[in-house]
């Protein structure tokens, strides 16, 4: 029970920290101060005490876009073990519900998107779509063959199994399993290399460029929900990178907290360092994850 | 109409389970009742010179007749079983015999509700009062129902055969009811070839069960030796027949043209309940059989994958609303296709989950299809009377005018995108846990691999379904006509209700799409109860409720919030950012084309999209330049159409035999004379 | 009371000759027609018995012969009413005398067991059709009524001489010559097998020629294209049916004869593959629709042979399919008849939307099209199913096989021709003509469709029994 | 009498090839004519006299050796045509294979199990050529009249070999063969009168419209 709590009260309120933590990482690299780590949830504060405009050309769709994408979000976020403690919803078959959560909230972040009849929301809604299908059978492969390695199709099992030893025993395909994980965990949420979130040009945005007619409370949710996103992927990936198991419940708590923070400081460090790939290359990197995935549940598998 | 005719008094009742009977009439007496009820429904409209009248005592008679219907299947699955009828058939195939079993009710269940609601929309999509063909629609319309009743009932090949027969013929006098268009012609020309064809190769395939058996009549249930040695054959066999019919790639060719010119309720019922008559006469046939080779299974599941695939690429490039869905139809066939692919492997290796979730799999997907794409194709109607349109990207902002069919129309795209909580999401979920927990605890890796193409399959779904749901209903309208569109009245969107209120109950409560299946599975695959519980246990229907409704509440609660909060704050409206341009229009929207455009071109090698760019020009002011593009139907395009030609041109060669010049006629005799005479010799 | 049976026509024939109004003589047609089906009715229930010389007796093939000679007969003869009424520019004497003698010959060919005189009476048929074919009177019927004449004159004179051989065959075994059926089949297996033999193989290419057999079918086309539909609908329905049954009777002699019934099962075999293949790549883009009817005769004809080649369960469908085929063609000759007339034209250049102009022909014709390749619920399809079912039960893979990959050729040449024609807006430039479909051009094809959807669904139970009385006369050895 | 059969049987394959030699209409049909009264005598010769052979004789004399030359030479006179064009294989060729073809019936009819009684008699050889003949005929020459006139021939052909039973053919049988025969060929002349009016000429090489493409 008090596991439950504490993987509410942390999948609640951690999440916009993870933006800061990206930010101020970003900021360091440029040498600048840098917003303060808690910037985010100031800015959500603002936002919820906003007033909206609204295109004359929207519908119910576009308010019930970012309420559906977080709803779906927070379900996700039910699904999935944090801190080697077991997910307070779970069962056998979850990875699927977990992965067509987010086909729910993307089908109505992009409907959203589209109701303004911009069409650069449209052509975002367009990319938006076109990739993450792209991403989701690597999804797919992970997950399967991290239920290979688990014996078990219940994700509370299945992220939990990875310890040193599977490392050990597993190393050339769990590595390649992590750099899937990663380029998923990077694609999905619009990271450098695939989007850049702080872009102001239109053109080559993806997932910004669908919210741009979002204001005041439903551009909270939506930033909300993207933090949450970006947590619940991060918690995958964490938990296969990160095997370690103390035993103690707290001090799992406190070297996921720690790990997490660790991942936004990397992500930052990428978005730092690399530069935003050009649109046609995406496809391919995407297919080259694919491809990763692929052959490490084939070493899995044999 | 056979069926009328040939009930003889004589049966013989095989017993029954009087525990669970809900009434005393049998379910087989039901459903030929209401296969009669359907077939004369046209008729009054036919010998009245009222012809509105006729068409709505049609649908009193087909809305009966489903009444009937439901009431017999849900008596099966009660556990009565229903007599056989026995026909003395004075014709040199013996006995002919009816009746129904458990697995015919997978396909009788989706059958009378969508026959039902398709008679009460015809009424004011295609009313009597403008189009003339509505009394020759009507007519075949029922024709085309009880056909479907019979061939499920038959347990006879020549019986089959002909209703088969009647219901490929009446669903090509469907389709062509617009035969003024010459599009409408040679989609209907080519139906007619492919349908043909396929009965050949059934010809074929009862003769061979028949020469295997030496009777016309269904063997019982895996009574049959896979050793027969022409069992390879007749599966080969029953595979192009019936493949053809259910849409399987690569003999899909005739099924996007046909249901994308058919009227829409024709299509409705052609790909919601007549593609499924194809999958029940491959089950059928593969039930006689006390086992299957593996090679089958593995052969199936390719098929499936194959079709998935191609079809949502396919659909997710087409310009044309009702050629989008009838592409889906074969991705979601290629989905059913991989549930039986999946469960045959299963009993050839004896792995209970790919068998089990298989069959549930693909059964669900059987009774959710018919629901959502009927769903769909209604929608479509209601579009095309609005819009006057079947372009997609002529359409846009339809939602604002159309506030019942907006929402049934989402429904509807959630649902065939499998997401939750809607029923699509339930079939899937078995074809996932069947092929996840066989590939990671038996040892059928390939097997696996099933989840990331239904991954893939479901992403291109997502594409498809946003393209169409937001291209059509959002945005600004594009063309004069999508700006006037209205919504439909309520004989047309009372059966859509209906059809999402299926698709909502049955994903928000799986157990009941569970219950409702589990007796075909139990029944198809020869397996007894703990057996299914076993595997069925094993999937998470009730938590699958729970978080269904977690995600209900959150939406509900998290929804109230932002309406509370978006009351007490300033509101204001505004035109959609333009990107700074002065004046955006609705043209320079995104359209379906665009929207696509980048998926169709990854897919590049399956679509092979055929591409007009737009020339450039930096005259002042700038010309006008159109980019477009069209997606490629491999198999029609370029395999058989090239073929077609080649023959012909082949033919008309040899056809100078036949020049005119009668002396060399008579030469023809002469040389047949001799020819006789030596090959004695 | 069967020597009226020939008689009768002959007095109608007389009767027509008389009339002098041009009106009213086509009226002679149906009364014959209808006392002749009466009377055929009566005495395929009563069969009288043999003649005292064994030369007439109506035997069950005979029996299956005549019912659809005769009904065929009464349905054109209907027709002929209505069509004449159109051609009033024309004198139909002679059409109207054609017709009935060769009624009177195919009664005779259907009663006959004397295989001379069944020749005689084939030989008939043909001289009173020729005339017929040239109603027209144009430069494309004259040509067609030659080749037709020249070419079955030729191929019956070879069947002559394939009787010549088989009274010769008797001769050198020492026994009495004689072409009576039943002596014939009691001394068969002492028949000089060579002898036989030659009879066999020019009988069959005699009568082939006349039932149109490819290669043998080249006159078949020009004169199925040429002719009035009523007189294609008495071609392809009742010459083909006389000459199929003098087929069946040489069946019957090398069946009997014990050891030339394989090689002729085969020469059938061949010859009928051979025929459903011509037909296929004739029909593959076939303009002319009536031409298309011909070649459709022709894989029809070809379906006989190869029923009739198959033996055991295929006899009962060949047997059937001679009464549904000649029903069927009636049907589409005769809708195609009305449609020529309405467009004055028959090709499918000029011939489109045949459903919206003529509502009834061109339903009819679509429906004599679905009904001809073989779909359900249509009779064509039980028998053509009961064929090519015993070939595969049979184990003739290959035939069956065959069978079926040309039936999908036919099916898909007749369909690229057939539906263009009866879908579709009817163009705009076609003149009006007078013809309208009417009560009697329209009756008779509807009367004759829903005897094949009767037959299809629910076949009588008399009409079973002969079926299968012909079969077994067909199918056992004595 | 046998004999003097056998050297009509020899006048008749010689009329065969003068047929085939000669492009003058009114001669081959006056040919053709001589041949149908040898075919009447013929039975006279190798059966014994009786009224059913006397019937015979004078029928086939009758149809063969007058009315049908008769109206065939009508048939010419209306169309006022003498010559058979170009054939479409040349005299000299055809002279040649009615040569070849006379030959190889004499070796074919050595093979044939014939009766013992007709094994020394030139029947079945003379029938066979005369056959072969008109199949010649029929293939090679243009005109219609001569192809009526091949088909004539052809059937002489087959009636050779009818001649060697001819007691044991019915009277009724006979009969109606060859009024089958004079009505056919009767009505051949008003078809060919019908052709040269429609085309003014009876050269069947131009009745081609009728064909594929």
């Amino acid at each position: 029970m008090t596991d439950i709590i504490i993987h509410c009260a942390v999948a609640l309120l951690f999440p916009p920290l993870l933006l800061g933590v990206i930010g101020k990482t970003k900021a360091a690299f440029a040498g600048r101060v840098g917003a303060p780590y808690f910037q985010p949830y100031y800015d959500l504060i603002k936002l919820f005490r906003k007033g909206s405009v609204f295109s004359e050309t929207t519908t119910w769709v576009f308010r019930a876009g970012p309420v559906v994408t977080l709803s779906a979000t927070l379900i996700a976020c039910l699904l999935i073990p944090l801190g080697r403690h077991a997910a307070p919803i779970s069962f056998s078959g979850d990875l699927i519900l977990f992965a067509y959560l987010f086909g729910l909230s993307r089908f109505f972040t992009t409907i959203a998107a589209l109701d303004t009849g911009s069409s650069f929301e449209g052509m975002g809604a367009a990319r938006e779509v076109t990739f993450s299908c792209l991403a989701e059978p690597t999804l797919f492969f992970t997950l399967i063959t991290l239920a290979r390695m688990s014996k078990s199709i219940t994700l509370s099992t299945i992220l939990t199994h990875p310890t040193p030893a599977t490392w050990f025993a597993a190393g050339a395909s769990m590595l390649l399993l992590v750099g899937a994980l990663f380029i998923i965990l990077l694609a999905e949420n619009c990271r450098i290399p695939f989007d850049d979130p702080n872009t102001h040009l239109e053109l080559t945005m993806i997932h910004e460029v669908m919210v741009l007619d979002h204001s005041g409370p439903a551009f909270g949710i939506i930033l909300y929900g993207a933090a949450l996103k970006l947590f619940v992927l991060g918690a995958v990936f964490v938990n296969v990178a990160l095997p370690i198991a103390t035993g103690n419940a707290l001090a799992d708590w406190a070297i996921f907290i720690v790990a997490i923070l660790a991942l936004a400081v990397t992500i930052g460090i990428v978005e730092s360092v690399m530069a935003r790939l050009r649109l046609v290359r995406i496809p391919q990197l995407l297919v080259g994850a694919t491809i990763l995935s692929a052959f490490a549940m084939m070493l899995v598998l044999r | 109409m056979p069926t009328c005719n040939h009930i003889l008094p004589r049966y013989e009742r095989k017993g029954r389970c009087e525990a669970f009977v809900f009434f005393s009439v049998d379910p087989t007496i039901c459903l030929l009742a209401a296969a009669t009820l359907m077939a004369f429904s046209g008729v009054p409209g036919l010998v009245m010179n009222r012809p509105v009248w006729g068409q709505r005592i049609a649908a009193v008679f087909v809305v009966a007749a489903s009444i009937v219907g439901e009431f017999a299947v849900i008596s099966l699955l009660g556990g009565s079983r229903g007599a056989t009828f026995q026909i003395d058939w004075p014709l040199p195939f013996g006995q002919a015999l009816m009746s129904v079993d458990l697995l015919s009710t997978i396909f009788l269940l989706p059958l009378f509700l969508v026959c039902g609601c398709v008679s009460v929309y015809s009424i004011a999509y295609w009313p009597a009062r403008e189009q003339t063909s509505a009394g020759k629609l009507t007519l075949f319309l029922g024709f085309f129902a009880a056909a479907m009743v019979m061939v499920v009932l038959a347990r006879h090949g020549v019986l089959f055969l002909i209703a088969w027969e009647v219901m490929a013929l009446s669903a090509y006098f469907l389709l062509t009811a617009e035969q003024q268009s010459s599009e409408v012609q040679r989609v209907g020309t080519i139906y007619l070839i492919a349908t043909h064809t396929g009965t050949m190769a059934l010809f074929a395939m009862f003769s061979l069960l028949r020469g295997a058996i030496g009777t016309f009549q269904f063997p019982a249930s895996h009574s049959l030796s896979q050793a027969v040695p022409v069992a390879s054959v007749i599966i080969i066999t029953a595979l192009i027949g019936f493949g053809g019919k259910a849409g399987l790639m690569p003999l899909h060719f005739w099924l996007p043209g046909a249901h994308a010119n058919a009227p829409s309720h024709v299509s409705a019922m052609m790909s919601g309940l007549m593609l499924k008559m194809g999958v029940y006469g491959i089950l059928r046939t593969m039930s006689f059989f006390d086992a299957l080779p593996v090679w089958l299974g593995w052969l199936i599941l390719l098929l499936g994958t194959w079709s998935a695939i191609n079809g949502i690429a396919l659909a997710a490039g087409q310009r044309d609303l009702k050629r989008l869905l009838a592409c889906s139809s074969i991705e979601n066939v290629g989905i059913i296709f991989i549930g039986i692919g999946l469960a045959v492997v299963g009993l050839q290796l004896h792995a209970p989950y790919l068998i089990v979730c298989g069959l549930f799999g693909a059964f669900i997907h059987i009774i959710n299809h018919g629901l959502f794409k009927s769903l769909l194709f209604l929608g479509s109607g209601v579009l095309i009377h609005a819009a006057g349109t079947r372009e997609i990207d002529r359409m846009g902002g339809l939602a604002r005018r159309m506030p019942i069919t907006s929402p049934l129309f989402l429904i509807g795209s959630l649902a065939i995108c499998g997401l939750p909580p809607l029923n699509g999401f339930v079939g899937e979920l078995f074809l996932y846990v069947g092929a996840i927990t066989d590939g990671i605890i038996a040892p059928l890796p390939l097997a696996a691999l099933v989840a990331p193409v239904l991954a893939l399959v479901g992403g291109l779904a997502v594409i498809t379904f946003v393209k169409i749901y937001g291209i059509i209903f959002l945005g600004a309208p594009r063309s004069v006509a999508a700006a006037h569109g209205h919504e439909a009245t309520r004989a047309m969107t009372a059966p859509m209700v209906l059809l999402a209120l299926g698709c909502l109950v049955a994903g928000l409560a799986p157990v009941l799409l569970v219950r409702l299946v589990t007796p075909a599975v139990a029944f198809y695959g020869n397996l007894a109860a703990p057996e299914i519980a076993l595997v069925t246990d094993q999937v998470p229907l009730v938590p699958l409720t729970f978080a269904n409704c977690l995600l209900i509440i959150l939406v509900l609660v998290i929804g109230a919030a932002y309406l509370l909060r978006l009351r007490r704050l300033p509101r204001s409206l505004g035109a959609t950012w333009g990107c700074g341009y002065p004046e955006p229009t609705a043209r320079m929207q995104y359209t379906g084309t665009s929207f696509s455009e980048m998926v169709v071109n990854l897919l590049g090698a399956i679509v092979a999209p055929n591409r007009r760019k737009p020339i450039l020009v930096t005259a002042i002011p700038p010309a006008d330049a159109r980019f477009h593009y069209t997606v490629t139907e491999t198999v029609l395009d370029r395999i058989l159409t090239p073929l077609f030609q080649g023959v012909g041109l082949a033919f008309s060669y040899l056809r100078r035999v036949q020049h005119g010049q009668l002396h060399i006629y008579v030469l023809y005799i002469f040389a047949t004379l001799c020819v006789l005479m030596a090959w004695t010799h | 009371m069967l020597y009226a049976l020939v008689l009768l026509p002959l007095l109608g024939a007389l009767c027509a000759w008389i009339v002098p109004d041009n009106r009213l003589r086509p009226l002679v047609l149906p009364l014959i027609a209808t006392i002749h089906i009466c009377l055929a009715a009566f005495l395929v229930g009563n069969a009288p018995p043999p003649s005292p010389g064994g030369w007439i007796w109506l035997d069950p093939l005979g029996k299956v012969v005549l019912l659809c000679i005769s009904l065929l007969f009464a349905v054109c003869a209907f027709y002929a009413v209505g069509y004449l009424s159109y051609r009033q520019e024309r004198s139909n004497r002679v059409l109207c005398m054609g017709l009935l003698v060769c009624l009177s010959a195919m009664g005779m060919v259907t009663m006959t067991q004397h295989l001379g005189l069944l020749w005689v009476a084939l030989e008939t048929t043909t001289v009173s059709m020729a005339p017929l074919i040239y109603f027209n009177h144009n430069a494309r019927s004259i040509e067609a009524t030659w080749k037709y004449l020249l070419l079955c004159s030729v191929g019956i004179g070879l069947a002559l001489l394939g009787l010549l051989f088989l009274a010769y065959s008797t001769y050198v075994a020492h026994h009495d010559a004689t072409l009576l059926l039943g002596p014939l089949m009691s001394i068969a297996r002492e028949l000089n097998p060579a002898w036989l033999h030659a009879a066999a193989i020019f009988l069959l290419v005699g009568y082939g020629t006349k039932m149109g057999l490819a290669p043998l079918h080249a006159w078949k086309p020009d004169a199925y294209g040429e002719a009035p539909g009523l007189v294609g609908a008495l071609l392809a329905g009742g010459l083909v049916n006389c000459a199929f049954l003098a087929i069946l009777r040489v069946y019957q002699i090398c069946l009997a004869s014990g050891t030339e019934i394989r090689f002729f099962q085969q020469a059938l075999l061949g010859m009928g593959l051979v025929s459903m293949a011509f037909a296929a790549v004739f029909m593959a883009r076939q303009a002319d629709f009536k031409r298309m009817l011909a070649y459709s005769s022709v894989e029809h004809v070809g379906i006989l042979a190869i029923g009739l080649g198959l033996g055991k369960g295929a006899l009962y469908g060949a047997l059937f399919h001679l009464l549904n085929n000649g029903l069927t063609k009636g049907v589409l000759f005769l809708s195609s008849g009305n449609i020529h007339r309405s467009y004055s034209n028959k090709t499918t250049v000029v011939v489109k939307g045949a459903l919206t102009r003529l509502p009834w022909s061109g339903g009819l014709f679509l429906a004599g099209f679905i009904a001809i390749t073989g779909s359900p619920p249509f009779s064509p399809f039980i028998s053509e199913y009961t064929i090519v079912s015993s070939a595969f039960i049979d184990g003739r893979f290959l035939v069956g096989s065959l069978f079926l990959l040309f039936l999908v050729v036919v099916f898909i040449g007749m369909a690229l021709t057939v539906l263009p024609m009866v879908m579709g807006a009817p163009p705009a430039e076609v003149e009006a003509s007078d013809y309208e479909d009417r009560l009697l051009t329209v009756g008779p094809p509807l009367f004759m469709m829903m005897v094949i959807l009767v037959l299809g669904v629910w076949p009588p139970e008399f009409l079973v029994a002969l079926l299968k009385d012909g079969a077994a006369m067909l199918g056992v050895q004595p | 009498m046998s004999l003097l059969a056998d050297q009509l049987l020899v006048l008749v394959m010689l009329i065969n090839l003068v047929m085939l030699g000669t492009s003058r209409l009114i001669f081959s049909i006056r040919a053709v004519a001589v041949q149908g009264v040898i075919l009447g005598i013929l039975p006279g010769l190798i059966h014994p006299f009786s009224f059913h052979l006397a019937g015979i004789t004078a029928g086939i004399i009758l149809a063969k050796g007058i009315v049908i030359p008769y109206f065939i030479s009508n048939a010419v006179r209306k169309a006022q045509i003498r010559r058979e064009v170009e054939p479409f294989i040349g005299y000299v060729p055809t002279l040649l294979l009615g040569a070849v073809f006379t030959a190889l019936s004499f070796a074919f009819a050595e093979k044939l199990p014939l009766a013992p009684e007709h094994k020394d008699l030139l029947f079945v050889p003379a029938s066979i050529a005369t056959l072969l003949t008109g199949f010649l005929l029929l293939t090679t020459r243009r005109k219609a009249i001569s192809q009526v006139i091949g088909y004539l021939v052809m059937e002489n052909g087959i009636f050779v070999f009818g001649l060697l039973l001819t007691e044991a053919m019915p009277v009724m049988v006979e009969a109606g063969a060859l009024l089958d025969l004079l009505v056919g060929i009767f009505v051949m002349g008003i078809v060919i009168n019908h052709i040269s009016r429609e085309f003014s000429s009876i050269d069947t090489s131009r009745l081609q419209t009728l064909k594929e493409e």
